[in-house]
């Protein structure tokens, strides 16, 4: 009895775990699917976190807040893309300054307006008829907030986009061989615009989701590096939404367990030091790739800007 | 139909007009007021050594490049060709001489790519399907919409280049190079096709290298040199022999005899060799083989029958599942490439841009790519001596021609045709026993080509054993002393130079057993 | 422009001293928007622009300050070339130092417990450059194998390096984070109830010495830096003089040639990363036996590391992923790092102010490149080779044709 | 600049913190104290401090900055990661005076003040609280890394809960950090689901452990190193507050009299420096009250005696 209750919560602990990486994860993968890099995932992140957070702590409009995060999230990937696409930056280095800048400012904007972490009222669990007081599997799946359904119902949606859409046609050709896509009249630019842009929105909603949605408050760093582990993931997904989710899940599951073992240790009576536990997740999810072990080709053009005549 | 449209459906170009075009590239004009035009109905072929400027003539019709000087006009109508969106928009098409598709994605994807969907946003990948099928029914070209491109074999990627353009009912074609990869069979099914095209209304612009089929399709002849027009005549006044020297400069050998050599022992031996395609499927199926030193072997074959697998089997970069390979009688079956370079193997690679070489790396560094680490071009394995690089370089810049600035000009901005020299100045420098030439000429300008060949011919004369692949049948039937020819991954059929020709050869292409 | 282009095409000079003087232009952008921030946080832009100076290269000892940030990131930006120049994106530079410095501290307390083997020798009798040398070379060894895991993991798993460093990172965190409350402990702390998680201080033979010849005042400028030069002059004969580096080079261009021309491409993937790992394991053990004389954790990689592990890799790509670039491009760096600091103090800004105004330093400063690339492209390409007359033959041929 | 002539005018001080001065724990702390003297000094004072520096390293360039410039009678720093620095630089600026913490460890120099907190009487006392209002007899903690002043305070607490009732299973879980929310949430929601229905916990991370035991409502929450109770007042019993204040004042006091430093002091509940504030707005049982209150006086006066395992 007690051990389903653990894995009741172990899951949806796992599924909230997992909210903000598969938005932001999923965003990057638009992007990288298109051929740009963004390492900067955590700084539009935190400016995303801060701006939904700031958005409800004045006006108490969650909506309102989803909107602030999202808008900030564009307009950083925009900024993205004209660095790395206009300016033909070194992504890598451009994604680290973006990230340096995000962390700065959102932290200067807090101290400016708010000064000390200040509680808000966050998204509320949704609560759905019957499902919710389904016993086991109404706590994992039907105790959550909106936020946390709409990242999972961004899952199939982006696989749907990439694989059954024009647009998402062209991202994966502009991808894979640019100047093929540019010789059939696509605008390479233009949609690598689109994909950064469109990425930097989601990492957007990755930070809202956790200001105002799971943590429901901000503080300097508030993501501590997640944007990180979440470009990570999407090597783990092969740049397939899917497994992006999966990875995602994964990682953020045995997060959860290790949060367990600590607690259940006592009844075992067994001593896990926590550095281990806490090491557990990243262990594991190296591992299994090691086992999953897909050569999955990574898009020949990722890191590489287009110019004509390039050859 | 009314008059002014084609059978696609689209507008005619009635005119097509090129006026003083001008193109700058850093330190290069690679186009120099060139005037040049094509009419409805005609073929209008385009010639010149490589890096002669045709290549860029036609990316500034299709709105790649924008000329520093000169007009464009559209039945008479000024037009300027901002992007090749706006070249498709004005009925103007081109099927690149490097190809323009995405590897990862399917036949039908890389058709679709670009075009509106009848679904909106949403995919309509049947639909895409369902009209290539109905095109290569009409003009007969095989293709699976729904098989990867890089499962394809090069000339079926020419196919699916030559259907995307018809798909997009271009009235205005531009086929850069399209019959460098293709087989005799193929060149007529081509030409039926663009003969076809220009009779239902289509202008094309036809670039080659290969003389006899532009005096073969062609209805008139540019000669570009160093980006200026040198000349321009109706092709049915025009002969092999005055072309080739209006692109050279010089007068050009178009036949070799080859000097009788009595053939030494097999340095090279395959039997019962087996081996997986890309495709996953029998690449190779139980080929056996042998070369003798002192002789060259054709193998003969329509892209995509295992010609690739048999020069990467040999070259040890693909391992075997059957059968045994012997170098100078050491076994070497599934020997590294090293180990093959050791036992004194050269390869000519077909993919040269790719596999033979290193694009951002110099001249010189390329030079040494397999002997980097061997004397004289190291200290004790460790240290590069570039004093000797330097000095071997510069030297097989002068042996074989190469057009280059310096040794320390990286090698991706020098033309294909220089750099094949450079690869195979680089295999011969090594002195080999035994030498594959994979596709040795493609794309390589006539001036070029006859040079590669000479080399070969004096490679056999010293004694090397030599495997001459190549779909250029001409190649074959001119250096080979004995031709093999490969379907579906074995050899289907060897003959004698003196007992071959064109037609039997092209017949066991095709997969009919015919016995000599 | 025409003159320009000319002498960019003959003279490498001229091309250097655009790139500095673009550099500094881009930074200048980047200050000017930070001192409207900076005017918004009602503090004078002058002032913390004189401070950003004066705390990098006013005094002595803040020169020498800009020089000791500059350490760790050349270490770790030299490694990054030799990665990069091969083809891997190493970033994990973080936990490579870590687990550098872990071993290289632990080499360097030992070697006073070790028995004695020889006859009257007192313990610390280990001549200090024997200490030294086997403590850095045990860094170098730890960082390469933390890095070589990634290696193997990508030559022969398949998995993709960005993933596996970042994850090591996290990795080698936790271990130190164990290791320094467990067996490395300082044996003070043991059986302290609020122990502090830090190594024992190492014995005056096992610490670098500082360099204090230049100057009465003492400062913190240490022998590490002289370590980092000689190493920044190592890996460039490495990359580009030896056989080695021909192939890792090679493999990094193209793995499809490589694989043709018969070079193990796994095996210089493996050596690109174990050669990157080691520098910065060694970064890790400079910043202990130079610095800070014992291991010490805060809980986070940074608290040790400084993000030298990812600033080394800005500091590289600045450098042109050249190990003799990486150094101006370091103490630039160092320099930036350390001024932003002073303005913190000087002017009492918010240190995220600092953290924004690097942010876009880097963004500005990357940015820039394209026009140095724009400009040098033209160095690359073919010069003009002489039309040749046209054919003799030609009119004859015409009028042949006219027939 | 002399001693003599520092101990005139205005007495400045400098500070280096590891975290953000506003993070409602261990720098804020700092802060808050820097900010009541300077308004009991008045114009006799004045302080700048270094925030954010996690960066051990960076640490050492302010301090030797400050200790150079010879402005600042007093220079702090403080967090325990300092000390290996504070040990270097010391000596070189034999009369400049410091003060670092938490930690007892003056290294044996005469111009190095230590400080520590005994967060272990907090710790103590809310254990004991804890212990008297949990029915569920589960209570879960949320700490950072097992070492200093986190650890202190933790053991405190558990001793604490033990005085009240062994039986009582105190869950404790290090996240080893003290910046990912996130996790100390998540790790709040294991102990609630485990059926902690009383938590505390230490560090500027604890904020998202605070949202969760509130969400729930019916989970109470411990303060420690700063007040929390703004985070939740339906919830939060009561806070150990530090207030360096107390030693500041005595460092400063030695130093204005020419003694530069050698001695190590603690904050404790006697000499002011620990305060237990209680949420007025949280409707604490008169006898829970009383028994809090003569624990502390216990403590006071030595008649509570505990162990830290
Ligand atoms: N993208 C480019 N950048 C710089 N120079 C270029 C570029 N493209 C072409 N050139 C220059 O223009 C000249 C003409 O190139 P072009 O591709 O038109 O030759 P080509 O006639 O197509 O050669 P080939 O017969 O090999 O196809 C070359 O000599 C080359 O130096
Ligand atoms: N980025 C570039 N910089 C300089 N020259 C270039 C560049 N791209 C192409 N070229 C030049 O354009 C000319 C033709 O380019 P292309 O790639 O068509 O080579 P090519 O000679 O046509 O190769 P092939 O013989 O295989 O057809 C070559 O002379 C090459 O030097
Ligand atoms: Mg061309
Ligand atoms: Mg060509």
């Amino acid at each position: 009895m007690i051990t389903d209750i653990l894995k009741a919560s172990v899951a949806a602990s796992a599924i909230r775990l997992a909210t903000p990486y598969i938005f932001a994860s999923l965003g990057e993968t638009f992007g990288q699917r298109s051929g740009v890099l963004n390492l900067g995932v955590d700084g539009i992140m935190l400016l995303g976190a801060f701006a939904a957070y700031y958005a409800v702590f004045e006006t108490g409009n969650l909506l309102l807040g989803v909107l602030a995060a999202l808008i900030v999230g564009m307009l950083l990937g925009l900024a993205m893309a004209f660095i790395s696409v206009t300016l033909q930056a070194e992504q890598g280095i451009s994604g680290i300054g973006l990230y340096l800048f995000g962390l700065g400012l959102s932290e200067l904007l807090f101290q400016k307006t708010v000064v000390t972490p200040t509680p808000i009222d966050g998204f509320p669990r949704v609560n759905l008829p019957i499902l919710t007081d389904l016993p086991v599997l109404g706590e994992i799946f039907f105790h959550h907030n909106l936020l946390v359904y709409v990242a999972f119902a961004l899952v199939p949606i982006s696989a749907f986009v990439l694989n059954r859409t024009t647009f998402g046609l062209q991202i994966r050709a502009v991808g894979q061989n640019p100047e093929a896509a540019d010789a059939m009249g696509i605008s390479v630019a233009r949609v690598r615009y689109m994909t950064v842009t469109l990425g930097g929105g989601f990492a957007g909603l990755a930070g809202a989701s956790l200001s105002i949605a799971l943590l429901n408050i901000f503080q300097s760093n508030l993501t501590s590096g997640q944007g990180f582990i979440a470009v990570a993931l999407v090597y783990f997904g092969a740049w397939r939404p899917y497994w992006v989710m999966g990875g995602a899940l994964l990682f953020s599951t045995v997060n959860a367990l290790q949060l367990q073992v600590k607690t259940i240790e006592n009844a075992l009576g067994i001593n896990v030091p926590s550095e281990f536990a806490v090491m557990a997740p990243y262990v594991v999810t190296i591992i299994t790739l090691i086992f999953a072990s897909k050569r999955v080709e990574q898009p020949t053009a990722l890191t590489k800007p287009f110019e004509r005549g390039e050859s | 139909m009314p008059e002014n449209l084609l059978p696609t459906g689209h507008r005619r170009i009635e005119q097509m007009r090129m006026q003083g075009i001008v193109k700058k590239f850093p330190g290069v004009l690679a186009v120099d007021h060139v005037d040049f035009d094509v009419k409805a109905g005609e073929i209008h072929a385009l010639l010149g050594e490589n890096g002669a400027g045709k290549s860029t003539l036609m990316k500034i019709l299709y709105g790649l490049y924008h000329p520093e000087e000169g007009h464009i006009y559209l039945n008479d109508q000024s037009v300027v060709i901002r992007s090749p969106n706006h070249a498709i928009q004005h009925g103007i098409g081109m099927i690149h001489q490097h190809f323009m598709l995405v590897p990862s994605l399917t036949v039908a994807e890389n058709v679709a790519l670009g075009l509106k969907s009848s679904r909106g946003l949403i995919l309509d990948l049947e639909v895409v399907s369902k009209r290539i099928r109905e095109l290569s029914e009409i003009y007969g070209l095989q293709v699976n919409p729904n098989s990867p491109i890089w499962q394809l074999a090069v000339g079926e990627q020419q196919r699916v280049e030559i259907l995307r353009a018809l798909y997009r009912g271009a009235a205005l074609l531009i086929l850069d190079e399209p019959t460098a990869v293709l087989t005799p069979q193929e060149v007529d099914d081509l030409f039926r096709i663009l003969n076809q095209m220009t009779a239902d209304g289509h202008a094309l612009i036809f670039i080659s290298h290969k003389l006899h089929e532009v005096l073969a399709i062609s209805h008139r002849i540019t000669v570009l040199r160093d980006g200026k027009r040198v000349y321009s005549i109706p092709a049915e006044s025009a002969t092999k022999e005055m072309l080739a020297q209006m692109m050279v400069g010089r007068p050009v050998v178009l036949r070799y005899d080859l000097p009788p050599i009595e053939p030494g022992p097999a340095l090279l031996r395959l039997e019962g060799v087996c081996a997986t395609s890309d495709r996953g499927d029998e690449g190779l199926k139980n080929v056996s083989l042998n070369v003798h030193a002192g002789e060259i072997v054709g193998v003969a074959g329509v892209s995509g029958n295992g010609q690739r697998e048999l020069a990467q089997v040999i070259a040890g970069m693909r391992s075997i599942t059957a059968g045994k390979i012997w170098l100078n009688n050491d076994d070497v079956t599934s020997h590294s490439p090293a180990a093959m370079n050791q036992h004194g193997l050269s390869h000519i690679p077909e993919a040269r841009m790719t596999d033979g070489v290193i694009k951002n790396f110099t001249v010189a560094e390329n030079f040494v790519l397999q002997n980097h680490g061997r004397k004289p071009y190291a200290w004790g394995g460790l240290f590069m001596n570039f004093r000797s690089i330097t000095r071997q370089c510069k030297t097989a810049i002068k042996d074989y021609e190469i057009k280059t600035p310096s040794h320390e000009t990286p090698i991706k901005s020098l033309s294909g045709g220089n750099i094949q020299k450079l690869v195979l100045a680089r295999e011969l420098s090594r002195q080999p026993r035994v030498l594959i030439a994979a596709q040795p000429t493609r794309g390589v300008d006539i001036g070029a080509s006859e040079y590669i060949h000479h080399r070969l011919l004096e490679e056999r004369t010293k004694g090397t054993a030599i495997l001459l692949i190549s779909e250029d049948l001409d190649e074959i039937l001119a250096l080979s002393d004995r031709i093999v020819v490969m379907y579906e991954g074995a050899i289907v059929g060897a003959v004698k130079r003196d007992a071959a020709d064109v037609r039997t050869l092209g017949l066991m292409m095709a997969g009919s057993k015919v016995t000599v | 422009m025409a003159i320009i282009r000319h002498f960019l095409n003959t003279s490498k000079l001229v091309n250097i001293s655009l790139n500095i003087t673009l550099l500094l232009l881009a930074v200048g952008a980047a200050l000017v928007v930070g001192s409207v921030m900076i005017m918004l946080m009602d503090a004078d832009p002058v002032k913390a622009y004189q401070a950003l100076y004066e705390g990098a290269f006013g005094t002595t000892n803040s020169r020498a300050e800009t020089l000791v940030k500059a350490t760790p990131l050349l270490f770790v930006g030299i490694g990054i070339c030799v990665a990069f120049r091969g083809g891997v994106i190493n970033v994990g530079g973080e936990g490579q130092m870590i687990i550098g410095a872990l071993a290289g501290v632990w080499i360097a307390l030992s070697l006073d417990t070790v028995p004695r083997f020889i006859e009257n020798v007192p313990i610390n009798d280990f001549p200090q450059i024997t200490v030294v040398t086997l403590s850095l070379l045990a860094g170098f060894v730890a960082g390469a194998l933390w890095g070589g895991i990634a290696g193997v993991l990508k030559a022969y798993f398949g998995v993709n390096e960005i993933l596996s460093t970042i994850m090591l990172n996290q990795i080698a965190l936790q271990l130190m984070n164990y290791l320094l409350n467990g067996v490395l402990l300082d044996p003070e702390q043991k059986d302290r109830v609020n122990r502090i998680p830090k190594t024992a201080r190492i014995e005056e033979h096992a610490k670098l010495p500082r360099i204090d010849w230049f100057s009465d005042t003492p400062t913190r400028l240490h022998a590490g830096l002289i370590v980092g030069l000689a190493l920044a002059v190592v890996v460039y004969i490495l990359l580009w003089r030896t056989t080695l580096g021909y192939r890792i080079r090679a493999v990094g261009q193209s793995d499809r040639a490589s694989r043709y021309a018969g070079i193990n491409v796994k095996r210089q993937v493996l050596y690109s990363i174990l050669i990157s790992g080691g520098c910065a394991g060694l970064a890790g053990a400079v910043q202990v036996l130079g610095l800070q004389y014992r291991l010490q954790t805060d809980g986070s990689a940074a608290g040790f590391t400084g993000n030298a592990g990812f600033n080394g890799i800005v500091a590289a790509l600045f450098g042109g992923l050249h190990p003799v670039g990486t150094i101006p491009a370091s103490v630039f760096f160092g320099a930036l790092l350390i001024g932003a600091q002073s303005i913190q103090r000087e002017v009492q800004v918010p240190a995220s102010l600092i953290t924004t105004l690097n942010g876009l330093v880097v963004i500005f400063v990357v940015s820039s490149q394209i026009f140095i690339k724009r400009l040098t492209k033209r160095r690359a390409s073919v010069p003009p080779q002489p039309t040749p007359a046209a054919p003799k033959s030609l009119p004859a041929l015409q009028e042949e044709a006219a027939k | 600049h002399t001693r003599s002539a520092k101990a005139q005018d205005t007495f400045k001080v400098a500070v280096v913190m590891p975290s953000a001065s506003n993070d409602l724990a261990f720098s804020q702390s700092m802060i808050d104290a820097l900010t009541a003297i300077d308004e009991e000094m008045g114009d006799g004072f004045e302080f700048v401090f270094q925030e954010n520096t996690f960066v051990v390293d960076d640490a050492a360039i302010a301090l030797r900055e400050w200790a150079a410039s010879g402005e600042y009678s007093l220079i702090i720093a403080h967090g325990s990661q300092y000390g290996a620095i504070l040990e270097e630089l010391a000596p070189e600026f034999p009369d400049v005076s410091f003060a670092w913490g938490t930690d007892v460890d003056t290294f044996g120099y005469d111009n190095v003040y230590a400080y520590e907190a005994g967060s272990d009487q907090g710790g103590f006392v809310n254990g004991v609280l804890a212990a008297l209002l949990t029915n569920s007899n589960v209570i879960g903690v949320v700490g950072p890394i097992e070492v200093g002043d986190a650890k202190l305070y933790v053991d405190g607490f558990k001793a604490g809960v033990a005085w009240v009732n062994p039986e009582i299973a105190v869950n404790v879980n290090y996240i080893q950090s003290f910046s990912d929310v996130a996790l100390a949430s998540e790790a709040a929601q294991a102990h609630i689901a485990n059926g902690a229905d009383v938590m505390t916990g230490s560090a500027q991370m604890v904020v998202g452990a605070v949202g969760v035991a509130k969400e729930t409502g019916n989970v109470l929450w411990f303060g420690q190193q700063s007040n929390q109770t703004e985070l939740a007042p339906e919830i939060v019993v009561a806070n150990q507050v530090y207030h360096w204040e107390v030693v500041l004042k005595e460092i400063i006091a030695q130093v204005q009299a020419g003694t530069l430093g050698g001695t190590s002091y603690k904050l404790t509940l006697e000499n002011g420096g620990l305060v237990i504030e209680y949420n007025e707005a949280y409707a604490l049982s008169a006898f829970d009250k009383f028994v809090a209150d003569a624990v502390i006086q216990g403590i006071i006066d030595g008649t509570i005696t505990y162990t830290l395992e």
